[in-house]
């Protein structure tokens, strides 16, 4: 096993790393920006370095900065944790050529899974559910009317250069498809200077259902089941939940062989997310993957067992899956999480400051992940997420009792926090019935205003 | 007791009150002072302890024995200015890398104490993945004290150098 | 001390409070320093944000709509004697039970507002596990209020009377 | 399900009892002397009813008090948690009589196991294995040679009427026999004014065992399996963990069938736990019962996944063990409880006080069941224990890593913990091969003052 290991992150993934290394015997080496000087992830690591400046990019994600540190404390691995560097292929890149293991997937699989049409394709050709589309970019009309008629109706038209909404149109019904493909074609033109279309169906309502893997580096692959994460905010996941209700054994079974088979013939390696949305009929489409553990990995953890931070160090340091995992996977009650940020709890706006006070649930089946503490700092630099909180019941209703009663003792003072969001969540009928997609936070928030 | 010594004391006395010190032990044996001062208002316990107990001992690089065991005492979270840096400029390191005093191996130190340095001048290297960088120093003056040696490690915003500006 | 000591530990104190330091150890031995900060008197970030948090609202016997809604008010952890108050002696339940104004249902009220009751004359009963303990005044004077009402659960320690003592 | 449901205790068990109240919708009031205002269980209960002044005997031990509060807040049952009034068979019948239920087995049950001959009686005809000796007192030495044949050397002659070492010998050759009956008697007449002694077999360098027991009030008992509490100091256990290295999964399954059916003669109900000491040849001798939960409960429940305190509510509710529990029962992993107590870690003198500093360790397999918090207060007038720190892992060394990582992370401020000592003894080579009896602590504390 290594000897010692840097962990190129901040926060509570930066501890929980941490936690895992101390547990395994290796010796720990934090990072650290100016602002973060009294983080726990540098007070808990057996050695901790300054890298730069609070701003992230002369920091956290300055790749000299990071792998210099790495050299003059002389480590072994590097572990990336989630966001900052964790998907990025030249900083794998530049570790293997520093003689520094990379615990993730090696650089050249990150850089396949991370464009999205590359990554698509790979997919398909794995024979992976996608999303079904046009191949490439759509020129003309009757080409949009042609694919949509393959497709199914409704279909959306996307900018190839775009993002954000804009060059993007749904098309509910093949009248509309001429005017809405100009529409289109003109904001994307004016907006990215490329008018260049491509078309995808559309799914309405869709869930957010991604499946967790581990491969090891000797071709093996196993699926730790699925995580349901429709409750988000503007594509930022709120509560995440494993099991998920819509998917029955059957489907998991089947996806479990589709994502071996398809993570072996890419050459996936160490853990990762592959990212479905699920229409009204219960399919699955491959949205994106996620090369890197996630946030909420920590529901998978409750319901399997498994440490899948140990695990990523064990694949990085070459075990198979066999050593790592028990004989037999299987589910075990129900977990969810939720998101600990600091942020107004309606009108969404960072809370940075000074806590004052810190008390953080315990007992049966609860788990907090945080780097924060009573006198701690929320630096104004990096993303609101200061703690998860975790539970583990035999059953949804047991955790959603769980949950409610954690809720209730978890209290921060000095920073605003999205604690009340999700009391207010756990009340709401249709997420306790387990009826949500991922347009709940919308309609949930717009009848929160009204009221 | 003499006069004087109670004149003295009755100075200290009136002293120590003036500024609100609660208790006050001296010890000339070998040094040992103690002081309290008052408590502001109502002593509010407070989770100042806390903060204390987590944040403000960070575990600079290399706390434990190690190649680079060297750098936590001239971090810049160390206290604060004793009396002989008053009035010196610090050169602090703008990146993380390795410290070398001299352009390659076995030849004549940039600058050695008691030099007269411009701005702008090159001080030394900092080595950081396999690139020499070298470190110009940001004022004029005299070098006063070199903080690291030759092949240190050394964190962002480390002191190097001390200098007495001109 | 000489004059130049004074004069040293002037500047430290003065030091000392210019950073807001409330405690100060040295110890030359091995160099021991021990620092102990001032709790903001403003801001005080401290946890008295928690204990208020999580101590000081008691959910008093019946927070919420119940048959023991009204007890919370009367509570003794309640705000700190009024201006009202002054001058007044509370008697308090020494035990759990349910109050009782009358020694039996219909009869007349052992005491009412304005009565004056003499030190040991029964005022109340208190009905804790089908026993009807007899509550006698600890004091002699006016009764100004009665502060529960008939029938009410009653937590130990809470107020029954108000008296002004004769 | 009951409504509404009083807890008869303070502290952690208190907490504990109310959030798994709360968890089964169950409406909770919280019950406290003066000294106790602040507390967590009475911040975090529906309602809260001051009992009585500070003394336990006023307030916790008052049954009258207790009582009232249960018929003014008009609950269905009452849970003692452990302590205090759990094995207070008087209490449970005023229960009873009163028309409460009280959570735990009934009076006539706790009164038997309660008293130590008839207990042991008790479970000599229910055939389990008992400490040889003699059947009640002895009168001459002929009568005690007999005896010490029979039992086999070493014995220990015990006053009858005695307690704290005072009229106690240990006999290990025939020899020593007349000589220590005669200096046992005079010592038990002169303290106890009784100079009658009973015998039984010494065991050496013992292991302190217990198994936990769940049984229903239809006549189903199960075992949960052991725990190993060998670590403790002056019959205060100290640190313990589940499942012991000791018992063979032969030997488990013996025992599981000898308690089934032992606790159903004697009609045993709800929770339980079964001491026993373990001699050198890992035979187990029955030396007392504890007819509550546990201080230890939550080892039990990590390796299980059973909630032990929602099972004594459904138990207590007249559900069935098969609705309760899990069809198959079977150990997972392993666990570690430390009690963190208010007290000096060498000097072992309570630390009453205000805490100023309260930090406490998370993440994967770390739960923390206390009610202090920053700025809380240790009164004096109860016990030391002040957060119990227990660690799950794979397997033992797994759990001890977790455990030294987190009681590093776990800060107390204003008073003196017992955390010192901890990571002292996790430190100690024997306890970490599980090379231990119940002289460990002796022993360590020995070496630590020479050292």
């Amino acid at each position: 096993m290594f000897r010692k290991v840097l962990v190129a992150n901040r926060g509570e993934i930066a501890l929980r790393v941490l936690n895992a290394c101390r547990e395994m015997g290796i010796r720990t080496v934090a990072v650290y920006s100016e602002a973060d000087r009294n983080s726990l992830h540098v007070r808990f690591a057996d050695e901790a370095i300054c890298i730069g400046p609070p701003r992230l990019a002369d920091s956290y994600l300055n790749v000299p900065a990071v792998i210099s540190a790495a050299e003059i404390a002389d480590v072994d691995a590097i572990h990336p944790g989630y966001g900052l560097l964790s998907e990025n292929a030249n900083f794998a890149e530049v570790c293997r050529a520093s003689n520094i293991k990379f615990v993730g997937p090696p650089p050249e699989v990150t850089r396949l899974m991370g464009e999205k049409e590359k990554a698509r394709q790979a997919m398909k050709r794995a024979k992976a559910p996608i999303l079904p589309g046009s191949e490439g970019v759509i020129s003309t009309i009757e080409d949009a009317e042609e694919t949509a008629e393959k497709v199914g109706y409704p279909v959306i038209l996307k900018a190839k250069a775009g993002g954000g909404g804009r060059g993007m149109r749904v098309v509910r019904e093949r009248e509309e498809l001429p005017k809405l493909f100009h529409a289109a074609h003109a904001e994307a033109a004016n907006a990215f200077g490329n008018g260049e279309l491509y078309m995808e169906k559309y799914i309405e309502q869709p869930r957010h259902i991604e499946f967790q893997v581990l491969a090891d580096e000797h071709g093996n692959v196993v699926t730790l089941f699925e995580r349901e994460c429709s409750i988000q905010r503007r594509h930022q996941k709120l509560i995440e939940e494993s099991p998920s209700l819509q998917v029955t054994p059957k489907l998991r079974e089947e996806m479990s062989h589709t994502l071996c088979r398809s993570m072996a013939e890419i050459g996936y390696q160490n853990a990762g997310t592959v990212e479905f949305l699920m229409d009204a009929n219960h399919h699955l489409y491959f949205i994106e993957m996620n090369t890197r553990i996630q946030v909420e990995h920590p529901v998978t953890e409750a319901i399997t067992g498994v440490d899948l931070v140990k695990a990523q160090l064990r694949i990085a340091d070459g075990e198979r899956l066999e050593e790592i995992l028990p004989r037999k996977l299987e589910i075990r009650g129900h977990a969810i999480e939720c998101r600990i940020n600091a942020e107004h709890p309606r009108k969404f706006t960072p809370s940075a400051g000074q806590i004052t006070a810190f008390h953080v649930p315990g007992g049966n089946g609860v788990r907090v992940d945080t780097a924060q503490y009573a006198e701690g700092v929320v630096p104004p630099y990096y993303d609101s997420l200061i703690a998860k909180l975790i539970v583990h019941g035999v059953d949804r209703a047991e955790a959603i009792a769980k949950m409610e009663c954690a809720l209730n003792q978890f209290i921060v003072r000095g920073v605003d926090t999205s604690i009340p969001l999700h009391q207010a969540i756990f009340q709401d009928e249709e997420f306790r019935a387990g009826k949500f997609d991922t347009g709940f936070m919308e309609r949930f928030l717009a009848e929160r205003t009204e009221a | 007791m003499k006069p004087q010594d109670i004149e003295e004391l009755r100075q200290l006395i009136e002293f120590l009150k003036a500024h609100q010190v609660a208790e006050f032990d001296l010890d000339r044996g070998d040094v040992k002072i103690r002081l309290k001062f008052q408590e502001a208002a109502h002593s509010s316990p407070g989770l100042a302890d806390l903060a204390r107990a987590l944040g403000s001992v960070p575990t600079a690089l290399g706390q434990a024995p190690s190649a680079t065991a060297s750098a936590a005492a001239a971090s810049p979270t160390a206290v604060p200015a004793e009396d002989l840096d008053a009035g010196l400029h610090f050169v602090q390191s703008p990146m993380v890398g390795t410290f070398y005093a001299s352009p390659s191996p076995g030849a004549a130190s940039f600058v050695s104490s008691g030099d007269y340095v411009e701005k702008g001048q090159v001080i030394c290297i900092i080595e950081a993945m396999k690139l020499m960088n070298e470190i110009e120093s940001d004022t004029a003056g005299e070098i006063v004290r070199c903080l690291v040696t030759n092949g240190q490690p050394i964190e962002f915003g480390q002191r190097l150098f001390a200098i007495r500006p001109a």
